[in-house]
C-alpha cells in the first residue's frame, strides 16, 4: 500500500482541463471565440499518457483511489471515448449555438467522474463519482435549452437517476450498517469472514446496490429513461452517455460485486442472470420496432448492456476480461455511430428518423460507409470489434456453464442484425421519399473526420488483431480479483 | 437506549414513504421533495449505524450525502425551471412529446 | 441532552407567546371587514392581477449559489476545530477546496448571476 | 425509557410529516412539512448523540435546500398545480402504474421491516445500543477524520459543487440574446 | 426537583422575560435616540419621559383590527410572524451572559448562566438564524400582495446573501477559540496582554468583527440594509399587509434579533462578561454594558446612514464581503498554525 498521488494523475489532468475550460468561459468576453476544445483534448491526452505510464504499478492514492490495471484499462477506454466525443462536438455546438465553455467543462467533469468511478475502491467515493458524472450528464442532456424535448428528456433522466441514486445510497448504508465500513476491501473481508448475521440484510444491501447500478447501465426493467434521454440529447452527448456512463458504471459494478460482494455471488448471480436475459430480449425486440435511429440505437445500447451483464454473470476470469474488452469495442463503435449521426444533423431538422437516412450513400458515400462499419460492428459481424467482443463474452458464459444465456445472447444478436441492416439498406438501396427534402450534405470538419477515421481503425484493429488487447484485459483483471 | 434495529426500521419506513411519493405524486416539486425524504432516510441509517459502531464514519458520510442532496436539488430545480419555460404545467404526464 | 430540551422549551415558550398574543388580539380587536380592507395594499390604486406571478429567476440563482457555498461553510467548522492537529496539511486541503470553488465563484460572477442592477442573468 | 418515548415522538413526527408531504396538494405546505420532518430527524440525531449532524441537518437541509425549493415554488407560482384528474381522485390512487408502484413500495416496506426486525434479534451491532461503544460527539474528532481518512472524498465534493453550480446556471439562466 | 433544575428553569424564564422587556426597551430607546440625533424630544407624554410609551403601543396594537387580504393563505399568514418570533427567542437560548455561578452557594455545582448548555452552541445560533428567513419568505408569499411578495423575496435573498459571510466570520473565531461552545470561547478571552489590553478576540479579529457586525445588521434587516422599510419602493416590504399583534410580532422579532446579534458579538469578540474592576460573579454587568453599547451603535447606524440600493446591497454582500471573509478566514488559519496560538 503505497501512499502517493500517482493514481489520481489521470483524474487530475481531466479535472484541470475542466477547470481551465470553466475559467476560460468565465473570462471570455461575449462573442469572443476560444479554443476550448483543444484544451480538453490536451487534458485527455495527458490523462491517456499518465494511464500508460501508471500501467502495472498498482499505485493507491489516499487509500481510496486505485491505480490498478483494471481501473486503468477502463480509464483508457474512457479517455478514448472522451477524445472522440470532444472531437465530434464543435460542429454540434456551432450549429445549435450551445454554450461552448460550459459544454466542454461539463463533458470533462463527467469524464473525470467516470474515471474516478472506475478507480475508486470505496463505496462512498464511488457514489460521489457517480453523482459528479450523473449531474454533468443530466445537464448535458438538457443543454439545448430552446428544445422542449431536451428539457423533458433531461428531467426524466434526472428524476430516475436521482431516484436510483437514492437506492444505491441506501444499499451503501445497509452495507455500512452490516460491516461498519464502506471500503471495498474491508467489506469484502468481513463478508467473506461472515462476522455478522442476518442474511436478509445482506440480500437487501446487494439488491439495492444492484438496482442502482442497473439504472445506470440501463438494464431492463430499469431502462425507462434511456430511450427518451438518448432521443432528447444532442447526438454527440447521446453517444457520450451511451458509452461513457455505461463503461464507468460497469467498471464500478464489476469491482463492487466481484471484489466486495464476491462471496455473496449466490445471491446476486441469479438476479443478474434475470436482468441479463430481460435486457437482451427487450432491448432487441423493442429495438426492432423503432423508426427513429437514435431510439433504435438506444435500445441497441440496452441490449448491449445485457451482453455485458452476461459477462458479469459468468463471474470467471474470462468473463471479467470480456467485459473490459467489450466496453472498449462497444464504446468506440457506438461513439462513432452517434458521431456520424451528429454530423448528419442539420439546423432545420435533426435527421434522426430512419427515412431521413434514405439515399445517404448517394449524398455522402464516406459517411454511409463509416456508418455501415459501425452498425455491423454493433451487430457483431466479423471481422469487426463487436464480433470479437460478443464471441469473448459468450465463451465466458459457456465456460461457466451458462449455456442458456449464451444461446439467448446469440439469438438476440441474430435478431438485432435485422435492425442494423435495416439502416444499412436504407442508406444504400432506398431512394429518398418523394416530397421530402433530400438530405443536405454537411461539411465534415477535419477534427471530426480524423476522429471517425480513428474510430474505424480501432474497430477494425480490435476485430482483426484482438489478441494484444485481450491479453491486456486478461492481465488487468488477473491482478486484482 | 433504543436498539439499532428500531432506527433502521424507522429509516426503512421513511425511505418507502419517499419512494411512494415519487410514484404517486405528479407535481414535479413534490417528487423532488420525495427524493429528499429518501436521502434523509438513508442518513438516519448512517448515523444510527455509526452510533452502534461507536464510529465517526456514519456522521461524516451523512455530511457527504447532504452535499450530494444539495447538488441534486440545485440541478433538479434548474431543470424544472428550464422545463417550465416550455410548459406551464408541472405535471409530468403532461409531457407527452416523449413516450415512457 | 438537557441543553437540547432547554432549547426546545425556549422554542415552545416563544411560539406559545406569539400564538397567544395573536389569539388575544383577535379576541380584543374589532372585526369589521370591508372589501377595501380585504384587498391587498397597492398604494390606493385598485389591485391588478394576482400577486403570485412568476418572479425573476435571479432569486433562484442567488439561493442556489448560497446553498452551494453554505455547504462549504459547513465543512469549515469541523476543519476549524481540528486545524491545530491537522497543521499545514489541513490548511492546504482547504486552500485546494477553496481554489476549486473559486473557479465557480468567478464563473457565476462573470456570468452576472450576482448582478442585480441591470437585467443580465 | 425516556429515550424510547422521545424516539417514538420524534420518529412519529418524521413519519407523519413525511406522509403529509406527499399527501399535500400545495407544494408550499409540502416544503414546510418536510422541514418539520427534518426537525424530527434532527432530534433523532441528538438522541443518537450526533449533535453536530443534528445542527448541520438544520443548517443545510432546512436552512438552505428548502429555501431553494421555496424560492422555486414561488418563482414558478405553482400554488395549486395539479390537474383536474387529480382533483377528483384521492391523491394516493391515480392509475394502474401508480397502484403498482404503491404496491411495490408497500411490499418493500414489509420485507425491509421483516429483514431489519430479524436483525434486531442478533447480537453484535444489532444488539441493544447500551452495549454499543461510546459515541463520538466531538466535532474535533469528526473534523480530524474528515480531513484525514476522507480527505479525498472531501475534495471530490468541491468538484460536485462546481458541477452543480455550472449546470444550474446553464439551465436556469435566461437565454442570452 | 433538584435545586439545579429549579435554577435552570428560573434562568429560562428570566431570559424569556428579559427578552420580552428588551424589545419594549429597545422601542423606547430607538425613538429617544432618534429624537436625540434629530434634535427632537421623542415620546414624552405617556408616563415620565414617555417611559410607558411601549406599553401603550402594545395595548393599542392588541385592540387593533386584524386586517388580512382576502386571497391570503390564512394559515401561513399567521404562521409567518410566529416563526419569526420563535426563531428570535430560540437563538438567545444558547447565549451565556455571565460566568458560572452557584447562586450565592445555593447550588452544589456552579451552573453556567445560560438557558441551554450545548457543546455546539455556535452552530445552533447559525442554524436558528438560518431559520429566520422562513418568517420573511412566508409572510411575503402568504399575503398575496405584490409589495409583500417582492419585499419578502428581496429580504430573504438579502439574508441568505449575508449569511455566508456571517458563517465565515464565526469560523474565524472558532479557529482562535478552538471550541464550539460559547462559554469556552468567552473564557478563552479572559486575561490581558501586557497587563493592559484585554485578550478579546476583536483585537485579533478586527476584520472578522466588522464582517460579523455588518452581516448581523443585514441579517436583522436593519438600516442601512433595511429593505422591508424601503417605503419608496416597497411600502413596508414583507409585512405590508400585517396589522395588530401579527405586525407587532415582526417588530418584536426584529428587536430581539438585534439583542441576540449584539449578545453573540459580545461573547465572540468582546470578551463576554470579562472586564476589569468587577468580580466574576458580577460579570453579567459587563456583559450588559457591552451589549448595550452595541445596541446603541445599531440604533445610531440606522439614524445616520442612508439606505443602500438593492443592487448595491447584493453586490456588496457577494463581491466584497464574501471574499474578504474568506480571505480573513484563511489568514487566520495560517496565523493559528504558524503561531500555534
Amino acid at each position: 500500500m503505497l501512499f502517493s498521488m500517482n493514481a489520481i494523475v489521470p483524474l487530475a489532468c481531466v479535472t484541470a482541463a475542466a477547470l481551465a475550460a470553466m475559467v476560460a468561459e468565465a473570462f471570455r468576453t461575449p462573442g469572443e471565440r476560444m479554443p476550448i476544445a483543444p484544451l480538453g483534448l490536451i487534458g485527455l491526452v495527458a490523462a491517456g499518457i499518465a494511464t500508460v505510464l501508471l500501467w502495472g504499478h498498482g499505485y493507491v492514492s489516499f487509500n481510496v483511489v486505485a491505480g490498478d490495471d483494471f481501473g486503468l484499462f477502463v480509464t483508457g477506454v474512457l479517455v478514448v471515448i472522451g477524445l472522440l466525443t470532444i472531437a465530434f462536438s464543435p460542429a454540434t455546438i456551432e450549429r445549435e449555438q450551445l454554450p461552448a465553455g460550459e459544454y466542454y467543462a461539463l463533458t470533462l467533469f463527467a469524464i473525470a467522474g467516470m474515471i474516478l468511478m472506475a478507480q475508486a475502491t470505496d463505496l462512498l467515493v464511488i457514489f460521489l463519482a457517480l453523482e459528479v458524472l450523473s449531474l454533468s450528464v443530466y445537464v448535458l442532456t438538457g443543454i439545448r435549452r430552446d428544445s422542449r424535448a431536451a428539457s423533458e428528456a433531461s428531467f426524466k433522466y434526472f428524476l430516475l437517476g436521482a431516484f436510483s441514486s437514492a437506492f444505491f445510497l441506501y444499499g451503501i448504508a445497509l452495507t455500512y450498517a452490516l460491516t461498519g465500513s464502506t471500503h471495498l476491501d474491508r467489506v469484502g473481508q468481513l463478508i467473506a469472514g461472515h462476522t455478522f448475521g442476518s442474511g436478509a440484510m445482506e440480500t437487501f444491501a446487494v439488491g439495492l446496490l444492484a438496482v442502482g447500478f442497473a439504472f445506470k447501465v440501463s438494464a431492463v426493467p430499469f431502462h425507462m429513461w434511456a430511450p427518451d434521454a438518448y432521443e432528447g440529447a444532442p447526438p454527440v452527448v447521446t453517444g457520450f452517455m451511451a458509452t461513457g456512463v455505461k463503461a464507468a458504471a460497469f467498471a464500478a459494478f464489476v469491482r463492487v460485486f466481484m471484489s466486495a460482494f464476491g462471496p455473496l455471488s449466490a445471491i446476486w448471480v441469479p438476479v443478474l442472470w434475470g436482468l441479463a436475459v430481460a435486457t437482451m430480449i427487450l432491448g432487441t425486440v423493442v429495438g426492432v420496432m423503432q423508426t427513429n435511429v437514435k431510439r433504435l440505437l438506444a435500445y441497441s445500447s440496452i441490449a448491449h448492456a445485457g451482453y455485458l451483464l452476461v459477462g458479469m454473470v459468468s463471474a470467471n476470469a474470462v468473463g471479467r476480461a470480456a467485459v473490459l474488452f467489450y466496453l472498449l469495442a462497444y464504446g468506440v463503435t457506438n461513439v462513432g455511430a452517434f458521431g456520424v449521426l451528429a454530423l448528419l444533423e442539420s439546423k432545420d431538422r435533426p435527421n434522426d428518423e430512419l427515412r431521413d437516412l434514405a439515399g445517404l450513400w448517394n449524398v455522402r458515400p464516406g459517411l454511409a460507409a463509416l456508418m455501415t462499419v459501425f452498425l455491423l460492428s454493433l451487430g457483431g459481424f466479423p471481422p469487426l470489434a463487436g464480433f470479437i467482443g460478443k464471441w469473448f463474452i459468450f465463451t465466458a458464459a459457456i465456460q461457466s456453464g451458462y449455456y442458456g444465456l449464451a444461446i439467448i445472447g446469440v439469438l438476440t444478436s441474430v435478431v438485432s442484425v435485422f435492425f442494423y441492416l435495416r439502416i444499412v439498406v436504407m442508406m444504400y438501396m432506398t431512394e429518398p421519399e418523394p416530397g421530402r427534402a433530400p438530405l443536405s450534405a454537411p461539411i465534415v470538419p477535419r477534427l471530426a473526420g480524423a476522429a471517425l477515421g480513428l474510430a474505424t481503425i480501432v474497430v477494425f484493429y480490435l476485430g482483426i488483431l484482438p489478441t494484444q488487447l485481450i491479453d491486456l484485459a486478461t492481465q488487468s483483471v488477473a491482478r486484482i480479483f | 437506549m433504543v436498539p439499532l434495529s428500531q432506527y433502521l426500521i424507522l429509516s426503512a419506513i421513511l425511505f418507502v414513504i419517499g419512494t411512494l411519493g415519487v410514484f404517486v405524486r405528479r407535481n414535479l416539486i413534490t417528487i423532488l421533495l420525495s427524493i429528499e425524504i429518501m436521502l434523509n432516510a438513508v442518513n438516519l441509517t448512517f448515523v444510527a449505524a455509526g452510533r452502534a459502531f461507536g464510529a465517526v464514519d456514519g456522521q461524516i458520510i451523512v455530511f457527504f450525502v447532504m452535499t450530494v442532496a444539495a447538488a441534486e436539488a440545485a440541478v433538479g430545480l434548474a431543470i424544472v425551471i428550464a422545463l417550465f419555460r416550455h410548459r406551464e404545467s408541472l405535471d409530468p404526464d403532461a409531457f407527452t412529446s416523449l413516450k415512457w | 441532552m438537557q441543553g437540547w430540551l432547554s432549547i426546545v422549551l425556549m422554542i415552545a415558550l416563544g411560539a406559545a407567546f406569539a400564538v397567544g398574543s395573536v389569539v388575544l388580539s383577535g379576541l380584543f380587536g374589532p372585526r369589521r371587514p370591508t372589501p377595501e380592507k380585504e384587498a391587498p395594499y397597492e398604494c390606493g390604486v385598485p389591485p391588478v392581477g394576482d400577486a403570485r406571478e412568476r418572479m425573476s429567476v435571479k432569486f433562484y440563482l442567488v439561493a442556489m449559489i448560497f446553498l452551494l457555498f453554505d455547504i462549504e461553510v459547513a465543512f469549515l467548522y469541523p476543519w476549524a476545530l481540528s486545524l491545530r492537529d491537522l497543521g499545514w496539511t489541513g490548511f492546504v486541503q482547504i486552500v485546494v477546496f477553496m481554489l476549486i470553488l473559486l473557479a465557480g465563484y468567478a464563473y457565476v460572477w462573470k456570468k452576472g448571476a450576482l448582478d442585480w442592477g441591470k437585467e443580465r442573468a | 425509557m425516556p429515550d424510547q418515548i422521545l424516539f417514538y415522538l420524534l420518529g412519529g413526527l418524521a413519519v407523519v410529516a413525511s406522509v403529509l408531504v406527499i399527501g399535500q396538494r400545495n407544494p408550499i405546505h409540502s416544503v414546510l412539512l418536510l422541514i418539520a420532518s427534518f426537525a424530527g430527524l434532527s432530534g433523532l440525531y441528538v438522541l443518537l448523540q450526533a449533535p453536530f449532524v443534528a445542527v448541520i441537518q438544520i443548517i443545510i437541509y432546512a436552512g438552505a435546500i428548502m429555501v431553494l425549493f421555496l424560492f422555486v415554488v414561488m418563482l414558478l407560482n405553482v400554488g395549486r398545480e395539479d390537474t383536474d384528474v387529480d382533483e377528483q381522485s384521492p391523491v394516493f390512487v391515480h392509475r394502474v402504474s401508480m397502484r403498482v408502484g404503491a404496491l411495490l413500495a408497500g411490499l418493500l416496506v414489509v420485507e425491509l421491516v421483516w429483514a431489519l426486525a430479524s436483525a434486531g434479534t442478533l447480537g453484535g451491532v444489532f444488539g441493544p445500543m447500551s452495549q454499543a461503544p461510546p459515541a463520538v460527539t466531538s466535532v474535533r474528532t469528526i473534523g480530524h477524520a474528515l480531513f484525514t481518512d476522507y480527505a479525498f472524498a472531501f475534495e471530490v465534493t468541491s468538484i460536485l459543487i462546481l458541477v452543480a453550480m455550472v449546470g444550474a446556471v446553464v439551465l436556469a439562466r435566461r437565454e442570452a440574446k | 426537583m433538584s435545586p439545579t433544575l429549579i435554577a435552570q428553569i428560573v434562568i429560562l424564564l428570566f431570559v424569556f422575560f428579559m427578552l420580552l422587556n428588551s424589545a419594549a426597551i429597545m422601542v423606547y430607546v430607538e425613538r429617544k435616540v432618534a429624537a436625540l440625533l434629530q434634535q427632537r424630544f421623542g415620546p414624552y407624554l405617556t408616563g415620565p419621559h414617555g417611559l410607558l410609551q411601549p406599553l401603550a403601543d402594545v395595548i393599542k396594537l392588541m385592540f387593533k383590527e386584524e386586517l388580512r387580504p382576502k386571497a391570503a393563505d390564512a394559515f401561513l399568514f399567521t404562521l409567518a410572524p410566529v416563526i419569526s418570533v420563535t426563531a428570535a427567542f430560540a437563538a438567545f437560548a444558547v447565549v451565556p451572559f455571565g460566568a458560572s455561578t452557584t447562586f450565592f452557594g445555593l447550588l452544589d455545582h456552579p451552573i453556567p448562566l445560560q438557558v441551554a448548555d450545548v457543546n455546539v452552541a455556535v452552530l445552533v445560533i447559525f442554524a436558528i438564524t438560518s431559520m429566520g428567513v422562513y418568517g420573511i419568505v412566508l409572510s411575503g408569499w402568504s399575503s398575496n400582495s405584490k409589495y409583500a411578495l417582492l419585499g419578502g423575496l428581496r429580504s430573504s435573498a438579502q439574508m441568505i446573501s449575508y449569511e455566508l459571510s456571517y458563517g465565515m466570520a464565526l469560523g474565524a473565531v472558532l479557529l482562535l477559540g478552538n471550541s464550539l461552545s460559547l462559554t469556552e470561547l468567552v473564557n478563552g478571552q479572559a486575561g490581558y496582554w501586557f497587563h493592559v489590553i484585554p485578550r478579546w478576540f476583536v483585537f485579533l479579529q478586527p476584520v472578522g468583527f466588522v464582517i460579523f457586525m455588518i452581516a448581523g445588521i443585514a441579517e436583522t434587516n436593519r438600516a442601512p440594509f433595511d429593505f422591508p422599510e424601503a417605503e419608496q419602493e416597497l411600502v413596508a416590504g414583507y409585512h405590508t399587509e400585517y396589522s395588530s399583534m401579527r405586525f407587532a410580532m415582526f417588530f418584536m422579532a426584529e428587536y430581539i434579533n438585534m439583542v441576540t446579534v449584539s449578545a453573540v458579538a459580545t461573547d465572540l469578540f468582546l470578551g463576554g462578561w470579562h472586564g476589569p474592576f468587577l468580580p466574576a460573579s458580577l460579570g453579567w454587568i459587563w456583559f450588559l454594558v457591552k451589549v448595550g453599547a452595541l445596541l446603541f451603535f445599531y440604533v445610531w447606524m440606522r439614524w445616520t446612514l442612508p439606505r443602500y440600493r438593492y443592487d448595491q446591497l447584493m453586490s456588496f454582500g457577494w463581491k466584497v464581503l464574501l471574499p474578504i471573509a474568506a480571505l480573513n478566514l484563511l489568514v487566520t488559519a495560517a496565523g493559528v498554525i504558524y503561531f500555534g496560538a
